[in-house]
């Protein structure tokens, strides 16, 4: 009974845990239900991933009722690996969470806050595993609303205006998509995304249709921080509480993206339609500007919060590239990257929260010296810098890797601009990621800061869980390029 | 007829919100805008939708504005900003909009895809299958109940969100 | 068909950019919540205008009246309402929070003090 | 608001109304327009006034913060624990067919319980976040009185 209704759980168990946590998460309890919970969601994400790759598509319905008419659940590759990084991600996070929530959010907060923690990440899980656009935007809105609130609940009162100016952005994309997803209702009369995908075809050079990709596309970019739209997301990252950090770092703008990856690729269907091209296309030079402009940016950054913000941004063109090019490489590119940058900057935003607690801040001059004082956890951030630069070894050298295939592959000046570009900018990733490992192990501290202590045992168990990923599956590739590439095939249409 | 009129005193209200300084007029305004708002949905058939958006929009919308207000309030001292970037963003949503307009499936007709497809089943399935008159209550908690849950998930977020924010004492800043 | 035939959508479509632009473009915090109100119940209206046939019911079933309107639009819209309130709750929540933590809620004040206080801290 | 010997008589010979439309609405969601969520805002509607007219201290009193906190949890779980109850049942989740040996039935239970549990969240969310707002009002009123 519980193996056929998995799909359901995936999203059911965490939404149920909301509630529970609410009611009897008194002291350590609330800890511990989310703990459990998140843990049972990543199990069973396994489940559901060992079942997509032994038996193909995992079809649910909800209440019974089939497709178009009933709300369905959905998990192929794409989505059994996004599951599994959200999983993941939130449950080897919960360590970490135990000292950083006790530190940084006032005792009597803690019930509401993990019964928040656990509704962003039901909204999250939900977003991917749906079937159906509408219902991707009602989960969408409990992520983010969640999100809202956990962001303003930063020490800084600018966490609360940051928050604000989140959700003013982020509710303009949701109605974009909202919109967009109504006018495809409107010239479809469904809103299931394999039936709207069917009844879309032929409809292609229709206005409302046109109108329909533009609202959704730009709705979708407004939520993962494409760079013209990303002005919310260097304060929401710098300001909010570190576990809060490390979740919505590691996967709120990832969900986003596959959102995009499902719209463009399994309803909009645009590598099959030539006339549809210049939508990606036109991602292709905001992928390029992203990348360089999050990267300066971040060169010039004092604050090791705002600097590893501000390189989300700049990976985030990266992955945008990578979907630019609409070919089984540059998607494989795009969707390990997406696995990989979840991994390392959870990596990197849990060891900047460690140093926040010992050291007493996130300016690169609190660092000074760290290399010595706190040597497991600056080796280990280390170790997730490396990544970000993509040295190999590292899981960043692997999506770097197939995004240069896909684009010399393309053959085009175009393809040979992107592998420069990717080049390139991995060089700026090295000069800002120097500046910290500088200050970390050559600087010396300023002054009597001696009382500097290592990060706690849980600390560096979450924190190890995260580097040690970038390293293995740096090395070992058949996991996150295996299931990329099966997903990749299923996105464009292509048997595997 | 009636609907039009309806329509031209949204743009009126809309336009009102815009240009009004006094808070206390805009939210008063604000709560004008969605009982119009519920006659027109009243007009289009869609009583469930109506009777909500004035519950909603007219009544508890404009008493947590007033509540808030109290606290904030009532003066619109802003300084208008230099607008030429959110009247570019806004003429271009709109222009995309507007573009798709005249291929929209006609008001009001019956052929439109919509009518056609999934929902015919909803009105004549649910009184055999559901067992209730109202289509909509059907489709709301059965058909589509996931949704529902989903909406009452936000609404509980928004009521933690809320007493998380207020939670505790109250923190002095820098 | 021509534009003045779907005069409800140009409506629809005109009301959500007058509320988009007070949402943008006006500094007052509150104001911008109620632009935010303005723009996602036009794209109701946008939404309830599809589901109407012309000549049509409220799709509750009673014996001999047809045709009904469209009741997916009405159930996509009932939930959508709720989101809307939902988000002005948490978005009044941190007003009057932004309100304690500075003193106003304009937001070229805010963005004065946040610049005086310098760039980063 | 709280001196009105006239609007305390009112409210008071009001509110019992009220509820019992919200009641109707709430029962009556299958036949008519309402449902639980248009319900659970009556409910806090009659709640609200009471609050307003009566002040926050006698509203906390007749509903107590705690109490309506576990209501929004509650509601929230009477929702989704109709959806496992259909899953132990042998249905996927939400599947109301299963909850009576008639499917009909089945779906007339589960859509009851549901909207019942709509329709607490709804209201106790309105409650709490209105007893929230006005505690903070009350304050900077306070602080005003205190400053000037």
């Amino acid at each position: 009974m519980i193996f056929s209704n998995l799909a359901a759980l995936q999203v059911v168990v965490p939404l149920i845990g909301a509630p529970l946590c609410t009611l009897f998460g008194r002291g350590i309890l609330a800890w511990a239900l989310s703990t459990a919970v998140t843990w049972f969601a990543f199990a069973v994400s396994i489940s559901l991933l060992m079942q997509v790759l032994c038996c193909g598509t995992i079809n649910y319905v909800m209440g019974g009722w089939l497709a178009p008419w009933g709300i369905e659940y959905r998990v192929d590759h794409l989505s059994a690996l996004v599951l599994l990084l959200i999983t993941g991600v939130a449950s080897a996070v919960m360590p970490f969470a135990y000292q950083s929530v006790a530190r940084e959010i006032p005792r009597e907060k803690h019930r509401l806050f993990y019964t928040a923690y656990l509704l962003t990440f039901t909204g999250l899980l939900g977003m991917v595993i749906t079937g159906d656009a509408f219902n991707a935007f009602v989960f969408m809105e409990i992520s983010s609303l969640s999100a809202y609130v956990l962001i303003a609940l930063g020490k800084n009162r600018r966490a609360l205006y940051a928050s604000f100016q989140y959700l003013v952005l982020g509710t303009i994309g949701a109605t974009f998509f909202v919109i967009g997803v109504g006018l495809l209702y409107m010239i479809t009369g469904t809103l299931n995304m394999v039936d709207l995908s069917e009844r879309l075809s032929g409809q292609h050079d229709s206005r409302v249709f046109l109108a329909a990709v533009g609202f959704l596309v730009v709705g979708l970019s407004l939520k993962l921080a494409l760079f013209p739209l990303h002005l919310w997301l260097p304060n929401s990252y710098a300001y909010a509480p570190s576990v809060v950090t490390v979740l919505l770092a590691a996967t709120g703008t990832k969900v986003a993206v596959y959102l995009l990856l499902r719209f463009i690729f399994t309803v909009l269907q645009v590598n099959q339609q030539p006339d549809l091209l210049p939508v990606v296309d036109l991602l292709f030079p905001l992928a390029l500007i992203g990348m360089f402009a999050g990267s300066i940016v971040a060169i010039y950054q004092t604050d090791v919060k705002r600097l590893l913000a501000y390189s989300s941004i700049a990976q985030m063109g990266y992955i945008l590239l990578g979907i630019s090019m609409a070919s089984e490489r540059g998607l494989i590119g795009a969707i390990v990257h997406v696995f990989n940058h979840g991994v390392m900057k959870a990596g990197l935003f849990v060891a900047v929260g460690a140093i926040a607690v010992h050291a007493g801040g996130t300016s690169i001059q609190n660092l000074a010296g760290l290399g010595r004082r706190m040597p497991f956890t600056m080796a280990a951030f280390t170790i997730c810098a490396l990544s970000l630069i993509g040295i190999p070894g590292t899981v960043g050298f692997v999506s770097k890797w197939y995004l240069v295939l896909a684009a010399l592959e393309a053959g085009t000046t175009r393809g040979f601009i992107a592998a420069i570009a990717v080049v390139s900018a991995s060089l700026l990733a090295i000069i800002y990621v120097w500046r910290v490992v500088e200050v970390a192990y050559f600087a010396n501290p300023s002054d009597g800061e001696a009382s500097v202590a290592e990060a706690s045992w849980q600390t560096q168990f979450s924190l190890w869980i995260f580097s040690s990923s970038c390293v293995a599956f740096g090395l070992s590739t058949g996991l996150t390029a295996g299931v990329a590439r099966l997903a990749a095939q299923t996105l464009l249409g292509i048997a595997p | 007829m009636i609907g039009i009129g309806l329509l031209l005193f949204l743009l009126l209200t809309a336009t009102g919100i815009l240009l009004v300084r006094n808070l206390f007029a805009v939210v008063i305004l604000s709560g004008i805008y969605s009982l119009l708002m519920a006659g027109t949905f009243t007009i289009l058939d869609a009583v469930d939708v109506a009777f909500t958006e004035a519950a909603v929009g007219a009544g508890i919308s404009t008493v947590l504005l007033l509540a808030a207000l109290g606290v904030v309030g009532q003066e619109d001292r802003g300084r208008n900003r230099r607008a030429l970037i959110p009247i570019a963003v806004v003429v271009l949503a709109g222009v995309m909009l507007i573009y798709a307009v005249p291929e929209m499936p006609p008001f009001g007709s019956p052929e439109a895809p919509i009518h056609v497809h999934v929902a015919p089943q909803y009105i004549e399935e649910t009184p055999s299958v559901i067992g209730i008159p109202n289509v909509v209550t059907a489709v709301l908690a059965d058909y589509r109940g996931f949704d529902t849950l989903g909406e009452v998930t936000v609404i509980f977020t928004a009521g933690i969100g809320v007493l998380l924010l207020f939670a505790g004492r109250r923190r002095k800043y820098k | 068909m021509s534009v003045l035939g779907n005069f409800n959508y140009v409506i629809a479509i005109t009301l959500s950019m007058i509320g988009l632009y007070v949402l943008i473009e006006r500094g007052n915090l509150i104001k911008k919540l109620v632009g935010l109100n303005v723009f996602q119940s036009s794209v109701f209206l946008l939404y309830i205008s599809m589901g109407k046939i012309d000549g049509g019911t409220p799709p509750i079933h009673y014996e001999g009246i047809a045709p009904f309107s469209n009741p997916l639009p009405h159930v996509l819209i009932l939930t959508a309402i709720v989101v809307g309130v939902a988000t002005l709750s948490v978005g009044l929540a941190l007003v009057i929070r932004i309100r304690d933590a500075y003193g106003t809620i304009e937001e070229d004040e805010i963005q004065a003090l946040d610049a005086e206080s310098g760039g980063t801290e | 608001m709280s001196e009105h010997l006239i609007l305390r008589v009112v409210i008071k010979f009001l509110i019992p109304f009220i509820f019992l439309f919200a009641l109707y609405v709430q029962a009556h969601g299958d036949y008519g327009p309402g449902g639980g969520f248009q319900a659970g805002i009556i409910f806090s509607v009659g709640f609200i006034l009471y609050g307003m007219i009566f002040g926050l201290q006698r509203l906390r009193r007749v509903v107590p913060p705690h109490l309506i906190l576990a209501l929004m949890a509650f509601g929230l779980l009477l929702y989704t624990g109709v959806g496992f109850a259909t899953i132990l049942l042998g249905g996927t989740f939400l599947d109301y067919g299963y909850l009576s040996h008639d499917t009909v039935h089945g779906h007339h239970y589960g859509i009851f319980l549901i909207e019942l549990g709509v329709g607490i969240t709804v209201a106790s969310v309105m409650i709490a976040i209105y007893q929230t707002f006005t505690a903070r009002a009350e304050e900077t009123t306070d602080e005003n009185v205190g400053t000037g």
